[in-house]
């Protein structure tokens, strides 16, 4: 066993030790990093974390399952509606509920909008790290139409709690497909700009390509998913290997980079937004009528028993686990989340490289705070 | 494999394994101290090969206290739901996995944390989002804040 | 007096000779002195903060923003109040940290730019002084405020702050070599080092023109390395807020804090001058050799114009360099000088004796 | 070092930074792509979607009547205990004792937007309301009550229900 604690960090009382954080702006959050420099390079990295726990996962065991779906919103808010799933398909998994067509349509349609959403802000968060601060409001600039279609369906821009178990909280707004259409018509033209502006640049590429390297099994090891691990060639696709909701219906790639280093986890999330908006493109016109929920009790109790649901949402995989002894609230609600894990591979990937690097490699992991902390 | 296969295949290894109903997961409930042997096979036989831990929860029973391991192979791409239970809620303790899946370390801090489930042999048994002075563990469920915690 | 805004030495001399008329010349020395301060401080201030405005608005439009428009018409009086709040803000003392070069270093900063500045031609006659080695000083002068980054990462006895200062004194020492050898192409071609005489030469056309694809090589290297000279994006690594927060000047506060600000934004103005000055003809007209009638309706607009014209032409590119590219790493900013900037503009400076010497540039 | 590569990656370079600038060039001159909006000054022209999750209201028609009952099922499915209701037991003409609705009160600062409260209200008299600006200097207005003084329950719905009940 010895040989795989290779990257344990071995302090010395002689460190230049640099707080990165919790107040950084390229920390995206409350997150410190603990940095031992040398010179420029960092000779290690100890991520210190709950700057922010709210104990989400405590709440959860006072509510009731209709209740804990929007606590979900607010751990990984940039894909709220990914999180809501999680726990709707859970419940609805665990009671053998059939939801209608329609949900699933509209639930995978929604999904692929918010991780397009999420992505765009990730690109524009990137490229502020690199110190191309234009590149973050062509972004936000961009991300504007999505955060307008939700609004417009479910009255909230970012913490939409509009999954509910067995359905939807409403039905969509009868503009909704009209604009979605409209979106991706000025997404298609607008993408290529970032590719001009960042992609093809060539100190972008001088400063992403094999910065960071991390090879197929660390990914697997650690547990790095999304586009993070599809960058190091880790299949790790839920929608693809284990499909919930729609998406055994579309036909779509899954992204897999095999250079692994940061440059490749870009290419990875550009990539997931065109192959997110062929999916949304091949499902919006085929919304089937029905009715926009199942019938469900108003007070849901699941069987004795211990339930998993497995979701992507934009920065990886998000596993739900509910354990229930058959009252109306769970006994423990467990989130997998992505960033947590996501996050502790910092150290091996970026140790050894620059400040610089450091704040490219964590933004190409694409960290949200709240979704660590919980 | 499948999971009849697989229940086969690992009823095999080692003996007081119990393999409870469940309907997603093929389950495992193993005793604790034979939990890292198995886990060790698990990971290194070639025809399981589950190298890729997606999930490691502590969990509060009430009167036990438990880890579920969630485990997925990413060549054979079969799963399988790995517990380990204990009626010690004194001084809970098991055996780490975090040299066979690296994942498991901080996943093991934070059940640490949260439930004071300790992991022997981790090489950074340390609380991971509270103070280090903090008293109790919050996830238990004879835990008790009357400041932050509004029964109701 | 007879103020002619074609050509400010009658003017001038109007001036001198009307002081000596009512005093000593020692006196008169020193009132002139008092006057040139004044009117340079006076213009050092506006030039500043305007320049922080033009670079809000224009970032602001670049990024499909409307920038400042809350104070004044189009926020034409923004950074004037910004002014006024950075007076009223609290000078933190940092604990541990060496208070007497802590308080020195915005000052060096800010006079190294102020002695740069003076060297500059405005127009025909509008000059502080006219060294006769005009370049050699504006290039010695314009490598000084280093030192006040360096004291300032110093002695805010912040880690951050250090590194940024190393940062920035390996980074401007190193493209000191590319600004010189870039300005030496010129003085090759005009065989002067007077920024006078220099404009001068320029009379038939501007160095850019006449000096055709290595004089344009030129001109480039000294906008890269320009740039890198002051601090400015994309080789903004002494500041660098995405990794440093804000680099050497992270523990200033208030009027500190400003003047630092201005004297980076000052820098900004004075590297474009010099542009303007040796390679688009400073406040010569652009006037082509053989077309008599186009360089007598270029000569209708005053020489002042041309000169903030081009100076602000210059300082739009910068912009807009800053607002497009990610920042550099500090090793691919030193490889980017030594591997490809210098040698190039050595290559460039061979070429330009030869061509000097064979007499291919337009005459 | 090959002389020609040493070229070729100047230019290659030259080139992609020009791509960059291209596109940031195309917008700075460009003022009329500015998608930002003055806040303050459009609020007239301000189009809020009528989903929007302002605040929880509670639906007043013209005679001052509510729907509300007071049944308390918004109070129970509210996650965050920001709904609380004081009603009252009185007697009716009939002679039945009855129970109306005094005070729904609502604490927006805990709200979590959720909408459980809308979504379970039998009687369908909460809904969401779409002002916006919340902006108080003092937290406990942000403490409301949702049913109008002097309001009272409308008496054709509760009829309608009683019919179904039956």
């Amino acid at each position: 066993m010895e040989e795989v604690f290779q990257d344990i960090i071995i302090k010395h009382s002689d460190d230049y030790i640099i707080n990165m954080g919790p107040q950084h702006p390229s920390t995206h959050g409350v997150l410190r990093f603990e940095l031992c420099l040398l010179g420029e390079t960092v000779k290690y990295i100890i991520p210190h974390c709950g700057y922010i726990h709210r104990g989400i996962e405590k709440m959860c065991e006072k509510n009731t399952y209709q209740q804990i779906i929007h606590l979900t919103d607010r751990f990984d808010y940039l894909s709220a509606h990914m999180n809501n799933e999680a726990v709707c398909l859970a419940v609805e998994n665990a009671l053998e509920v059939e939801v209608p067509e329609r949900v699933k349509y509209i639930r995978t349609i929604l999904a692929e909008l918010n991780r397009i959403a999420s992505h765009q802000l990730w690109w524009c968060a990137f490229g502020m790290d690199l110190g191309a601060l234009t590149t973050f409001f062509y972004g936000l600039r961009d991300r504007e139409y999505i955060l307008d279609i939700f609004e417009e369906s479910f009255g909230s821009r970012l913490l939409h709690s509009f999954n509910y178990p067995g359905g939807l909280m409403h039905d969509l707004h009868p503009n909704f497909q009209q604009k979605v259409k409209d979106f991706i018509k000025y997404f298609r033209k607008k993408l290529p700009e970032y590719d001009q502006l960042l992609t093809g640049n060539i100190i972008f590429q001088q400063r992403s390509i094999g910065m960071g390297y991390m090879s197929k099994e660390d990914a697997i090891s650690y547990g790095v998913t999304g586009p993070s691990g599809r960058g190091s060639g880790f299949k790790c696709d839920v929608r693809k290997h284990h499909p919930y909701s729609a998406y055994s219906k579309v036909d779509f790639k899954e992204i897999l980079y095999t250079e692994g280093d940061t440059f490749a986890r870009y290419k990875a999330r550009i990539d997931e937004m065109w192959e997110s908006m062929n999916i949304i493109e091949q499902l919006i016109d085929n919304i089937p009528a029905g009715d926009y929920t199942a019938k469900m009790k108003p007070i849901i109790k699941l069987p004795v028993g211990d339930y998993f649901q497995r979701v992507e949402t934009a920065r990886g995989e998000l596993g739900c686990y509910i354990v229930s002894d058959g009252n109306k609230n769970p006994l423990r609600v467990k989130f997998r989340t992505p960033n947590f894990s996501n996050l502790f591979i910092i150290n091996k990937i970026a140790s050894g490289n620059k400040i610089a690097d450091l704040v490219a490699i964590s933004g190409s992991l694409d960290l949200v705070i709240p979704d660590i902390d919980r | 494999m499948t999971n009849d296969q697989l229940k086969e295949k690992i009823n095999g290894w080692i003996s007081g394994l119990e393999f409870p109903e469940n309907k997603q997961y093929l389950e495992i409930v193993v005793p604790a101290e034979s939990l890292l042997k198995l886990s060790r096979l698990l990971r290194e036989t070639p025809e399981t090969l589950f190298d890729y831990l997606f999930c490691l929860s502590g969990v509060d029973y009430g009167k036990q206290l438990g880890v579920v391991y969630h485990l997925e192979s990413t060549t054979h791409n079969h799963a399988l739901v790995l517990k380990v239970k204990t009626d010690d809620r004194v001084n809970p303790n098991f055996d780490t996995v975090c040299g066979l899946w690296r994942t498991a370390e901080w996943h093991e801090r934070e059940v640490f944390d949260l439930l004071g489930i300790k992991f022997n042999n981790h090489p950074d048994m340390r609380r991971l989002f509270l103070d280090d002075e903090w008293v109790g563990y919050p996830l238990r469920k004879d835990y008790k804040d009357d400041i932050n915690i509004i029964e109701r | 007096m007879d103020l002619n805004i074609y050509d400010f030495t009658s003017f001038t001399k109007w001036v001198d000779t009307a002081l000596n008329s009512v005093m000593s010349p020692g006196w008169t020395m020193l009132v002139e002195l008092v006057i040139v301060g004044i009117v340079f401080i006076a213009a050092y201030a506006v030039i500043g903060l305007y320049l922080v405005l033009a670079e809000r608005k224009v970032c602001a439009i670049i990024q499909n923003r409307q920038g400042p428009n809350r104070v004044g018409p189009f926020g034409l009086f923004q950074t004037i109040a910004d002014l006024f709040k950075l007076l009223g803000k609290e000078l933190i003392s940092i604990k541990n940290a060496d208070q007497f070069l802590f308080n020195l270093a915005p000052f060096i900063l800010i006079i190294a730019s102020f002695m740069a500045i003076a060297a500059l031609p405005f127009a025909k006659g509008l000059h502080a002084i006219d060294l006769n080695i005009g370049i050699f000083y504006m290039f010695a002068v314009s490598s000084l405020g280093v030192i006040g980054i360096l004291l300032a990462g110093w002695s805010s006895n912040s880690k951050y702050s250090l590194i940024g200062a190393i940062r920035s004194g390996a980074q401007v020492v190193s493209y000191e070599l590319s600004v010189g050898l870039a300005l030496l192409s010129v003085v090759i071609f005009s065989g002067s080092m007077q920024l006078s005489t220099i404009v001068e030469s320029q009379a038939n056309g501007w160095w850019i023109i006449k000096g055709h694809i290595p004089a344009l090589i030129a001109f480039i290297i000294f906008l890269i390395a320009g740039t890198a000279e002051t601090n400015r994006g994309p080789f903004d690594l002494a500041e660098a807020e995405s990794e440093l927060t804000a680099g050497f000047h992270t523990e200033y506060s208030g009027i500190k804090f400003a003047f630092f600000f201005l004297a980076e934004y000052m820098n900004m103005f004075i590297v474009a001058a010099i542009a303007s000055t040796v390679f688009l003809g400073g406040w010569m007209p652009f006037h082509l050799g053989g077309f008599e009638s186009l360089n007598h309706v270029m000569d209708f607009i005053p020489p002042v114009i041309w000169f903030f014209g081009k100076t602000a032409f210059v300082i739009f590119i910068m912009m807009w360099i800053k607002w497009t590219f990610p920042r550099l790493r500090i090793d691919q900013l030193l490889k980017l000088e030594w591997k490809y900037l210098l040698p190039l503009n050595l290559m460039n400076i061979v070429l330009i004796a030869f061509i000097v010497l064979m007499g291919w540039y337009i005459k | 070092m090959n002389i020609f590569k040493y070229f070729g990656e100047v230019f290659g370079a030259i080139r992609s930074l020009w791509a960059g600038m291209r596109v940031t060039g195309y917008y700075s001159i460009r003022p009329g792509k500015v998608v930002t909006q003055q806040y303050p000054e459009n609020r007239k022209k301000l189009v809020i979607a009528d989903r929007f999750k302002g605040e929880v209201i509670m639906k007043h028609d013209s005679n001052n009547q509510h729907t509300c009952n007071g049944c308390g099922i918004c109070e129970l499915n509210c996650p965050n205990g920001s709904i609380e209701i004081i009603s009252n037991k009185i007697t009716n003409a009939e002679g039945k004792s009855e129970r109306i609705i005094d005070k729904h009160i609502y604490h927006l600062s805990m709200c979590t937007f959720c909408s459980l409260c809308i979504k379970t209200c039998p009687s369908n008299s909460i809904t969401w309301g779409q002002d916006f600006e919340h902006a108080m200097f003092d937290r406990n207005k942000l403490t409301k009550v949702l049913n109008q003084p002097g309001s009272s329950i409308r008496k054709e719905i509760k009829e309608v229900k009683e019919t179904k009940e039956a």
